[in-house]
């Protein structure tokens, strides 16, 4: 690689994290349909999963699997397993919300008959 | 939402797949050591073996094959294996989870550590099996009407 | 790790998160959500975290998705969203705090870097320790099933509150 | 062998019972009720212990798995963790008691599940206290969560927007707070707490430490409800089944804002922190902003749960407050306010679901004929009620006069002005309540026609009249032994782990 692509890959997953953190929460916040709301806040957890997860690379380094054939590579030659570990549960945490969240929303639609605030909100009143 | 698939083809597929993916399932479960899996993933393809099961067959045919509160009490027993596992080296003397603790007496420390894994993701596996399997039934339940 | 793949990846994820948030349509918006994870754990897999990207394909563009559609297909009434106004103040607010984010990002050791604190401080110990005391050859395995066990223990509770919590709002009188 | 279990066994034990719960309750489904408040007495006695050994034998590390730390996850009962633990578990033993009296048809037993999910929100949070790893405390913040997203909506109706909006700025500040703790793990390679307050100041990435602080006070911030970050708070805790609220409410912004400061002194150091940084300052302000607003909102309200609700923002920016001016005095007076405020933020939340359930409503207007019916509940309502507005007996004076003299120490003015100044927003909502519950309507008033004389005796049952009567006489306690608590456990610990 070139100089530059190698410094656009050595920023590129932190920026692009970030823009999808900016994206979601943006959505989060404009979106007045709450499906969208939700939408918004699970690329902003993916987001987040990915950031963590870039701390886990690299270059040169392969799966974080060790022959048991006692293959005695350094640590540097695999990839970081604790970022691994961790986002796994980050993921899990991420599908729980969502099926606590989607049921609150079928309530919600139920009740109210829309997934628009507005609306939800206009047959509170 | 969940009527049962028209087509014959559909059923009969569905019918012949769902022990094959039930059994990567549990690949996947075993295998988690050594390669990518584990409990986690295997339970979710279990699962999905459920969901695929009630998308072509319909909600009756899944209700033949279990209940809800079962499913509940299934996604406890999980979390409970996993707990109780933990739990059981208190007993000898270590701290939680620490499985070269377990009371299980004649086995050296990493036959221990291996069994206390393997019992642990055993847990994962049903915990997360049958808490899918209950979110994703009570999302998509028939003939409900408005609530009040 | 190959740097145009992970490049390559990233600019498609991008693209279709914003695919996915100008959708208008709510089924057409989970279906490309559920692409965006493909994606993702296509990206993941680049980066050596193939745990985490088969379970990003399996949760993510699997499960997921099949919640959403659940839930979706339950409430079939509205299934288009409105375009929301452009809300300025929130833009602002939002770009302001990204480009906080992306300055102090410039910090950060570069992506891959071997030398950084993740690569040299407690993850060495897992990768030369890890089989020889978990007897899991699977790294990944043996933080999330032994080092860090109880997190996962945790994790497990997470997802049974799930399951609590849904039996418990969509409660029915049993038949 | 129980001593030195104690850190982990506050988790285990309402874990395992919230496990039970849904299997005794398909076995015998009245044994539930028994399991959940009995579990969290357990609870309760069980923090009480492990504070008695951590006075006794100092700080308690409990290595989960007998991986040593920073490779494995460390649990740390440190004498203010210990502290905070019994507050927060022996308010929630009083909630689950009265929550078992209250009788909720919509909190009806369900395969046990409503009982679980309380469980298993104790669970969450002495896990969260205990947490001796940043990751850790992700997992168990996100469980407490999780478990009251759930509660909050049963109520149904406008509660289940409320409990909507809750997991969708929740689950964001729970992101935020792993967005920071991903910058921390970026520049130090750990999540251990101690293993960080090593390596963070050598560290030399100043821009990354006070990002990482400032996600992690946002995200954090949200589920304190600080203003302006509170937007869930007052339609969650008027809207949620009454008992829920009154079990949420007390406890729940109090162990984010302990997870808050162990971040910020723990793990930060003090450096980072006091000495007038830009972080410190913006935590003060954000505190005296908060108990003006929370205070000035709290006077509009008709309703008395939303009135609380406002209160509690208020009353959390002292907590902050004390936090951002981060001197040994001063942070004995968060932390003094931390007990404190859960003992009369509970026991005004249980007046507030008694008076819905006998007076047939929480507003207002509904109390007037509180003082005649309810005459126990009026006594709990009046003792809570002084101890906000901060008359010397009651525990909330004390923890305001610390924060007090803090800020008068640090000669900053303005803010032991806005001290004083929501003391004095204080009276007057409280005030307000008071008024329609004590004292009787004047008869020229047409549009509040006034009660009939000698209204029926409406009393509460002893399950929750016993809970309130034992925080009242904990608020004037935590008063008489206002010395003691911080001579003896907040000022050590605050040298020792606190900062």
């Amino acid at each position: 690689m070139t100089g530059a692509a190698a410094w656009l890959a050595g920023v590129g997953p932190y920026w692009i994290a970030i823009l999808l953190l900016a994206l979601g929460l943006y959505a989060m916040i404009a979106h007045g349909n709450l499906m969208k709301k939700l939408i918004g806040l699970n690329i902003l957890q993916t987001a987040v999963i990915l950031f963590f997860l870039s701390a886990s690379a690299k270059w040169r380094a392969t799966l974080p699997i060790v022959p048991a054939a006692g293959g005695a590579a350094p640590p540097s030659a695999y990839a970081n397993p604790l970022p691994h570990a961790l986002m796994l549960t980050a993921i899990v945490v991420m599908v729980a919300t969502l099926g606590v969240a989607l049921a609150l929303l079928v309530r919600l639609y139920r009740r109210y008959g829309s997934f628009e605030e507005d609306v939800i909100l206009g047959r509170m009143e | 939402m969940i009527q049962g698939h028209d087509s014959v083809v559909v059923r009969t597929t569905v019918r012949l797949l769902m022990p094959w993916i039930q059994i990567f399932a549990l690949y996947v479960l075993f295998h988690g050591h050594g390669s990518p899996g584990g409990g986690f993933q295997g339970g979710v393809i279990m699962a999905s073996s459920y969901v695929l099961l009630g998308l072509a067959l319909g909600r009756q045919e899944l209700d033949r094959l279990i209940s809800e509160a079962g499913i509940l009490r299934w996604a406890a027993v999980g979390v409970l294996a996993y707990l109780v596992t933990g739990i059981a080296a208190l007993g000898g003397a270590g701290a939680l989870l620490d499985y070269a603790a377990l009371p299980v007496p004649g086995l050296p420390a990493v036959r221990l550590r291996y069994l206390g894994m393997m019992a642990i993701e055993a847990g994962v596996f049903v915990a997360v099996a049958a808490a899918l399997v209950l979110i994703f039934l009570r999302l998509a339940r028939t003939g409900e009407g408005e609530e009040p | 790790m190959s740097g145009i793949l992970i490049l390559a990846l990233l600019g498609l994820t991008l693209a279709l998160a914003v695919a996915t948030l100008l959708a208008r349509d709510l089924l057409g918006a989970v279906l490309v959500l559920a692409g965006y994870s493909l994606v993702l754990s296509l990206l993941w897999a680049a980066m050596g975290a193939v745990d985490v990207a088969f379970t990003e394909a399996v949760v993510g563009a699997g499960v997921s998705t099949v919640l959403f559609l659940a839930a979706l297909l339950r409430t079939s009434a509205t299934r288009t969203a409105p375009r929301p106004r452009v809300r300025w103040g929130a833009a602002a607010a939002v770009a302001a705090a990204t480009a906080a984010l992306g300055w102090a990002s410039l910090d950060l050791p570069a992506f891959g870097d071997a030398g950084s604190a993740p690569a040299t401080h407690v993850s060495p110990r897992y990768l030369a320790a890890g089989l020889s005391e978990t007897g899991a050859p699977n790294i990944v395995t043996a933080v999330l099933a032994d080092y860090r066990s109880y997190d996962t223990l945790i994790e497990t509770v997470v997802i049974f509150t799930a399951g609590v919590g849904c039996w418990l709002l969509l409660w029915r009188e049993p038949r | 062998m129980i001593r030195d279990h104690l850190p982990v066994l506050l988790v285990v034990v309402p874990l395992l019972a919230a496990i039970l719960t849904p299997l005794v309750a398909a076995a015998a489904p009245r044994a539930v009720r028994g399991l959940t408040a009995g579990t969290a007495v357990a609870t309760a006695l069980l923090a009480l212990a492990g504070a008695a050994r951590v006075l006794e034998a100092g700080t308690q590390r409990y290595h989960v798995g007998g991986w040593a730390p920073p490779w494995g996850i460390e649990l740390v009962l440190d004498p203010l963790g210990a502290f905070v633990a019994v507050v927060v578990t022996g308010v929630t033993a009083c909630g689950l008691v009265y929550a078992a009296g209250f009788d909720d048809p919509r909190l009806a037993d369900r395969q046990g599940a409503t009982a679980a999910l309380l469980l298993l929100v104790l669970a969450g949070l002495t896990g969260m206290v205990v947490a001796g790893d940043l990751f850790n405390l992700f997992v168990f913040l996100e469980v407490a969560s999780l478990a009251s997203y759930a509660v909050i909506a049963v109520a149904g109706g406008p509660a289940l927007l409320a409990a909507f909006r809750y997991v969708v700025l929740g689950s964001l500040g729970a992101s935020l707070y792993l967005l920071g703790v991903a910058y921390l793990y970026f520049l130090t390679g750990t999540l251990n707490v101690a293993d960080l307050a090593e390596r963070v100041p050598g560290a030399d990435a100043p821009r990354l430490v006070a990002t990482a602080a400032g996600l992690m006070a946002i995200g954090l911030g949200i589920k304190m409800g600080v203003f302006p970050l509170h937007g869930w708070l007052p339609d969650v805790y008027t809207h949620a089944p009454a008992p829920v609220a009154a079990l949420l409410a007390p406890v729940a912004g109090k162990v984010a804002a302990y997870a808050l400061a162990r971040v910020l002194f723990s793990v930060l150091g003090a450096g980072i922190v006091v000495d007038r940084s830009f972080l410190a300052l913006a935590l003060a302000w954000l505190g005296a902003a908060s108990i003006l607003a929370g205070g000035v909102l709290a006077l509009r309200q008709t309703d008395l749960r939303r009135l609380l609700a406002y209160s509690s923002v208020s009353q959390m920016g002292y907590i902050v407050l004390g936090l951002g001016l981060a001197d040994a005095t001063s942070l004995a007076g968060a932390y003094l306010h931390v007990l404190n405020h859960a003992l009369m933020k509970a026991c005004l939340f249980f007046v507030a679901g008694a008076a819905a359930l006998r007076l047939g409503g929480a507003r207002l207007a509904d109390l007037r004929t509180m003082h005649r019916r309810m005459p126990l509940t009026t006594l709990c309502l009046v003792v809570a009620a002084l101890s906000m507005i901060g008359v010397p007996p009651a525990g909330g004076f004390f923890s305001k006069w610390y924060l007090l003299l803090g800020a008068l120490g640090q000669e900053r003015w303005a803010l032991a002005a806005v001290i004083l100044a929501g003391g004095l927003l204080a009276v007057a909502y409280m005030f307000r309540v008071l008024e329609h519950a004590c004292l009787e309507p004047r008869a020229d008033e047409d549009h509040h026609p006034p009660a009939p004389r000698g209204g029926r005796w409406a009393e509460a049952g002893p399950a929750m009249l016993a809970p309130m009567l034992l925080l009242s006489a904990g608020i004037v306690a935590a008063g008489l032994g206002n010395a003691w608590i911080v001579s003896a456990v907040l000022l050590p610990g605050v040298a020792v782990g606190g900062r």
